[in-house]
């Protein structure tokens, strides 16, 4: 056990907070609409250009070889200076990992370094009308054709599609396979002909959601990750991802629980709702806690099976409690359209995304318990 | 002894609900998002006579009591109705206004900033005084159920020149129209008790339909216990509110003395039981219901809005815990 | 609506609470204990003796004829005064219902009588070994031979088996059926040859449970309730019974309210605890209400399907919570063998026995709201 | 950094689940229900070198951190060891008595009427002022778990006539064999944390056997997620209380001002986790769990003492919050 950070680590946490602090923007609008997306690209650019948009990836593709404490500190600052949703994050913490783990060195050359520079923007294509928890019961296919293949089906629920340029998904190569078999992970761009995409609005009224459509969509062998057929593990080591760490780095509700206890403050609310505040603080840092003690096991090797599943059910209802709380301060304004209500709102999404909390709850209780399935 | 709705009660839903049926979709829900006044479903809602459910009959109303009052918002909030209707039904026995939809009462409240239905309402009085704000400026801010209609009020505040507002509570009596002890306030904060469960019901509806619609893994997602018993857990919540809003319904139309704890103790226990199953309906639907375009969230938003209005879980517990000590049982 | 009770009602009410108050004991030891079971029995047979056994049912079986709201009157009143278990519930709450309702005149006039006096003590043989919350699978067999039928298996759970005279329970008359069909219902002497009960202690210590051991015991066919392979149909009646309102009268949890309030005062957590002692209090009253909805709407032949297990879930969870505060007030001395942590154990057995709350929330979700079974 | 335990805490918890697997069984817990003084279990915890895992090597101690302990701890938890264990580690290294089992130490903390294994220990110290008692009374009650041997104690405090009680912090540094800044009440309200998780985990490895054991509706009970998602979300709670027992174990180790805090976070979760644990395990269980033939009840009953013993979770939770505030944070 050893929570110093070395001299480096500190100069790295340091140099970011630094920047971070003099650079974060104020008061962007929502990045889930097309307008407020136009200006995170503007932040996003801002960050590639000062080297900070994708700190642990090599120099080579914009990166800083940052390590994994690096990286955390660095979203600590991240988000204690107030720094914004990464609007890019589809692309730089679920896919990228992919392609580090199975692409080709044609493809990663290709594709991070515009990635990192925001000028690729990269949505995900798993959830289909019929497929959402059920995502091995996918029916969008690829039909291997002279020169690549031809996309047809139709994905949904797809972050922020409608702004993107980029989807990586699942097709199903193999049209005599079924569940997770004959699945091929694809990489497309969204203005090949035969693609539609239609912006449709989350709960909180933003368009963030899109319907992608693929009418005999061409692309080449290349547009393959990972290997045809290879799909679903390939899939699986994103989701792993997205549900975990990476996405939801403890820095974020660190963050949230400094701007509720000054919420309670300005509103008088401290005595009252002292257990519950204490409550908060302690979940968040149990919550960081956590997260480094993952990080410390996956690099001994001493990664458990389920772990993700864990940190996805903590921060998930974390999140809905810490909100659940500022809207119990805010009283009757806590209706009000704002930063609160909005955060509340896309806190419910979080034990429905990235793999619903019924389905983290039986990856725990089947794969880290032991417990049979059906 | 009986515990229930009476007849008359059970009759007024039945009718409000064919009514309504007709009269308040979800499409009629958008509308109000969309800046609509929806005169039209305030006029049925006027013929129908429910605006003067609480209103002497010889004034024009239908002279019903709070237990008719809470089947009606009950109905009401299955609907969704949009507008000031428990602020409407609760205040016009103290107002001589017309009953027929033209007149939509907002109440602002001491200590809240933003009163609800103000930009759309064609009276505003306060609270505390009955005194109708004249000569205001309305500042509108948005609330996550855009029918809300929330606007800070600046006004002076005047005797209604067309009612009863700054009567004494013996002229109040004495004047006819008004029961005796009858306290809008009380009736609002159990109306919206009554609405949250009506709210509460629809969106178990709504899911349940979907649990028994949508599979996954070859099965209706409704088989599934992790869907299943979240959701019975939400309905022992919802069932065990709604005898406790019918008991306060039944001390106000009593005169009992304690109506205002069997008021608070209503509002409490709906806010709550109506919260969690909004959070349970949402989280049964997936990404379903994480969308506007599907319709669960028009009756999640206004449960959320109406828990923390009319005084919150909390507030109305801490109201309670007076109560209890007042009997030197806290 | 109409909470007003008749003056006849408040005569009764008022002859009860001077009764209890008057006679009422004190201090009695644990009936689920051989030598407190005794002292318990005396406590019954001196209710029998001024009619307050059994006040609901008919006035030659030793009752009132009392209606339900007297009942619900008696029930509040006994618990106010402080009046300790039934040992005799099993008997004159879960059997006596289904005798009213399935008996012969024969079987009535035989059985009911000595059971409202605790001459016969009856208890309930459901669970087996392999059978718990699937009753249907349950193996314990009736053979017809000449002039009756011989009782094999085993049954367990049994709760003061050890201490009863008498059981009621389901046997597979029918060897080749299969789950709920080709059972029935016998009424068995526990002094018969060929039954042997051994005892064995609950959570809390105490020898409340028994296991039934039948081999080749000889009944009667006059031993069978409600007709020969009709067992399970007149044993669900029962079982409503258990879960719902008869069981567990509102009086219970209001008197364990008052007793939680004077120990928080006593202890000085009134304040600290206020929102959760008020929170109980409305459970409590709560409850009260629903119940007397329950049964109004049964009265007019408005019952709804599930409405008990909305019912056994309610005070099942409110038990709990009611002992966890107290357990909370009592901090360090909460672990001390008393009143509140015996009745904290006891109030760990509710969500278990009359249906484990999984098998209630299971019927609530099918049969109230028409939610698929599996 | 590394966020983990080092290597000799590991060895020491792996060196210790093989001495406990044998020496400390469910039959053991029982003997000591019976009154047994499980002098054999108690000798060999001496032999292997438990008991002075926190006394300096100089006198015949391990010498080893509050990591190794909790380590060690959240072992002995598992194994549900009775006796005041994590009492006689954490005030060993104040007292100059021997390590061999042979002395077992109580504590009689300010407030607390019920000293815990008071009737079974060789010594009674005040935490207060760490004077030994003597000639003392002993008022043994019963708690629910018959292995904890209660007992309100009458006596005088005086002098250790063989330890270090009563010097000042600056003589008990001077003294050697203690390390600065060390704190026994800290060491043993974390110890207990330890402790809770172990009984939680070992409640959770009986469950997962039962589950998957036990046939209804002609499958194992642990297919159905009525049972599988409350025992993940109490896993949940475990796995995120863990890591604040290491922090604060890192804490009190490095001799950190703020350790008192984490120590609180520390108690305060486990408290709260543990108990959770012990009504899921024991719902999982059905009526099987509902009996004192059956092991489960040894760890739950041990859960719900220690869940309430060296501060309750409510307590602790105060405690953060006064820290919360002195670092104007709340």
């Amino acid at each position: 056990m050893d929570l110093t950070e070395s001299p480096a680590e500190l100069a790295f946490r340091l140099e970011a907070r630094e920047w971070l602090q003099a650079n974060v923007p104020r008061g962007l609008p929502s990045g889930d609409t097309r307008e407020g997306f136009a200006e995170h690209l503007l932040w996003e650019r801002e960050l590639f250009a000062a080297r900070w948009a994708v700190v642990s990836w090599p120099e080579a593709y914009g990166g800083r070889a940052a390590s994994v404490w690096e990286w955390l500190a660095f979203e600590e600052e991240y988000y204690r200076a107030g720094g914004p949703q990464r609007v890019t994050q589809n692309g730089i913490f679920l896919l990228a990992p992919t392609l580090f783990a199975f692409g080709s060195q044609e493809q990663q050359d290709a594709l991070l370094p515009r990635m990192a520079a925001a000028q690729d923007l990269w949505c995900q294509g798993w959830s289909e009308p019929g497929s959402g928890s059920d995502l091995a019961s996918l029916t969008s296919r690829a039909d291997q054709v002279e020169g690549g293949w031809r996309l047809n089906g139709q994905k949904t629920w797809t972050t922020r599609g409608a702004f993107c340029t980029h989807l990586f998904g699942l097709f199903r190569s193999d049209p005599t396979s079924e569940r997770h078999h004959g699945l091929t992970y694809f990489l497309v761009p969204l203005d090949a002909p035969g693609v539609t995409v239609r912006g449709f609005a989350r709960l909180d009224g933003d368009e963030g959601f899109a319907e992608v459509f693929f009418d005999n969509v061409a692309v080449p062998d290349s547009a393959v990750l990972g290997g045809v057929g290879q799909g679903w593990s390939v899939a699986m080591a994103t989701t792993g991802s997205e549900r975990g760490l990476t996405l939801r780095s403890p820095g974020r509700y660190s963050a949230t629980v400094s701007r509720l206890l000054a919420l309670a403050r300005e509103r008088g609310a401290l005595e009252r709702l002292a257990p519950e505040l204490t409550q908060a603080w302690m979940d968040a840092e149990a919550y960081r806690l956590f997260t480094l003690q993952q990080v410390s096991n996956e690099q001994a090797g001493r990664g458990r099976p389920g772990e993700s599943s864990l940190n996805k059910l903590f921060w998930s209802e974390l999140d809905i409690r810490l909100h659940e709380l500022a809207l119990d301060i805010l009283g009757p304004d806590a209706e009000l359209e704002g930063p609160w209500s909005k955060g509340f709102q896309f806190a419910l999404s979080g034990p429905i995304y990235a793999g619903t909390n019924e389905v983290q709850k039986n990856i725990v209780a089947e794969r880290l318990l032991g417990l049979p399935r059906r | 002894m009986f515990f229930g709705l009476p007849d008359e009660a059970l009759a007024l839903r039945d009718g409000l609900r064919e009514v309504l049926t007709d009269a308040c979709t979800a499409a009629t829900i958008r509308a109000a998002w969309d800046r609509s006044p929806c005169d039209g479903l305030w006029k049925e809602l006027g013929d129908f006579g429910l605006l003067g459910l609480l209103v002497d009959e010889q004034r024009g109303g239908l002279g019903l009591d709070e237990l008719s009052f809470v089947a009606a918002m009950e109905q009401a909030g299955w609907h969704g109705v949009p507008g000031p209707l428990v602020e409407t039904v609760s205040y016009l026995p103290l107002h001589d206004l017309p009953l027929d939809g033209t007149a939509r009462l907002a109440i602002q409240r001491p200590g809240v900033v933003h009163v609800p239905y103000a930009g759309i309402a064609t009276h505003i009085y306060r609270e505390d005084d009955l005194a109708l704000l004249s000569a205001f400026t309305l500042d509108e801010v948005e609330s996550v159920d855009r029918s809300r209609r929330l606007a800070a009020v600046q006004g002076e505040g005047e005797l209604d020149p067309a009612g009863l507002s700054l009567l004494s509570a013996e002229e109040f009596e004495a004047s006819g129209g008004v029961p005796t002890g009858f306290s809008a306030t009380a009736c609002a904060t159990l109306g919206t008790a009554a609405f949250l469960l009506g709210l509460a019901r629809r969106q178990l509806d709504l899911t349940v339909a979907y649990l028994k619609e949508r599979k996954q893994f070859g099965v209706a997602i409704g088989t599934f216990q992790g869907l299943k018993h979240p959701v019975a857990d939400a309905v022992v919540d919802t069932e065990f509110a709604w005898p406790v809003v019918l008991r306060a319904a039944y001390a106000l139309s009593q005169g009992d003395p304690n109506a205002d704890l069997h008021v608070s103790h209503a509002k409490a226990v709906t806010s709550d039981a109506a919260y969690r199953m909004s959070r349970v309906c949402l989280q049964a639907h997936g990404a379903m219901g994480y969308t506007v375009e599907y319709d669960l969230h028009l009756y999640a938003k206004r449960t959320w809005a109406l828990a923390k209005d009319w005084g919150t879980a909390a507030e109305h517990r801490a109201r309670v815990a007076d109560h209890l000590v007042g009997k030197d049982l806290l």
